[in-house]
């Protein structure tokens, strides 16, 4: 299951589309709104997608990580628009039988989506600047 | 043909648009795409060369030809997560 | 902090206590009873822990886990009593300002968990019978 | 000395008790307690060689010498998680 959305992520409602009584681990990995980068102070975040590239992106990044891994269920859920300090921007829940998968293919999930989903942020700092975040090399690079 | 190009976060804030319409003709490559937006906003002339180009909601290769139709986007360098 | 309770985990609520706006990444690992241990049909699990030795144990586990990675809030808690299948035995959240600490602290504490701390389980079948499970080598002993 | 040793999980239901009391002389060893345990309750005998003893909430060594008023305890595979 991929998923954008403009809404407040629940983690603990995308913990229970997981779980699954043949999964004994189930894995989650929050990423949320950093109150400094470096030096720099963000007071909100603004997250702008592709929408259709995105969700195709992140359905790949499902289909790899069933391939690579024996898992029962995989939730990547992307928030967009504007963000405080503290909330939750990406969810990634995974259960398998084993831990071990569990903790490999969402670890791997993430570090998918970061790398290939065309998702940007802009940081906003207190005295009213922002900046498109583009560090990175291109994407799907490497 | 004529293509409509979407521009997102800092190419589309640079642009001053979400899309850019260019004229190639039959035959032309995802490259052909890069030189024509240049030419078009000059201004995306150096975040175009840290960006790829989405074809179909895929990364396409500078070499990939064009057919009619298809939807193209820049992506600069991402930042989700 | 650590904790041992007979109450149902809540991993929302366990996820809202390592939560920090220094912190950009939270990685959290559930273990539920599963319905099959191979061949077994488990309907329900006992656990019963040596609970002054247990706590003391998740305790060194939350110190090595802050001396080894960059960690925000470390939450390890563990289930006693009887559980039924699907049910969440054990939740290990922590947070962290980069997510390959978030992860690595998460998969020690659980792995460190699992071989450390006394706590055993009794796995209950359809007919009746039970068994605790005490396959692995000594505790402590690798 | 008198200790008491506590029996968790499968060494618990084997022994049918949550503790034994175990009379030991000065200078005696963990390795004591096991021969001691294995004497009070032989049906232990064979788990209490897969077992780990603790002493004071910690696991010991077989050599560790014990003092009056140690916490003992039979510690068994564990299989929480």
């Amino acid at each position: 299951m991929v998923r954008l959305t403009h809404d407040p992520i629940d983690p603990g409602a995308l913990l229970e589309t997981v779980r699954s009584p043949h999964c004994g681990a189930v894995a989650l990995f929050l990423g949320t709104v950093r109150d400094l980068t470096g030096e720099q102070v963000t007071v909100f975040l603004d997250y702008e997608a592709y929408p259709p590239m995105a969700e195709k992106k992140m359905a790949e990044i499902e289909v790899e990580a069933r391939r690579r891994w024996e898992v029962g269920e995989v939730g990547l859920v992307h928030r967009l628009g504007r963000l405080s300090v503290g909330e939750v921007s990406v969810a990634v829940a995974v259960s398998a039988p084993h831990r071990a998968a569990a903790f490999d293919a969402c670890r791997y999930a993430i570090d998918a989506l970061k790398e290939l989903v065309p998702i940007w942020k802009r940081e906003n700092a207190p005295d009213g600047s922002g900046t498109w975040v583009h560090q990175s090399a291109k994407p799907g690079d490497r | 043909m004529s293509f409509t190009v979407h521009l997102f976060a800092g190419a589309r804030e640079l642009a001053r648009a979400e899309m850019v319409t260019i004229d190639l003709p039959a035959g032309a490559t995802v490259a052909d795409v890069r030189t024509a937006l240049a030419r078009a906003k000059p201004i995306l002339t150096r975040l175009l060369g840290r960006s790829a180009i989405a074809l179909n909601h895929d990364f396409a290769d500078d070499d990939h030809i064009l057919a009619p139709g298809d939807e193209l986007a820049v992506i600069p360098p991402v930042s989700g997560g």
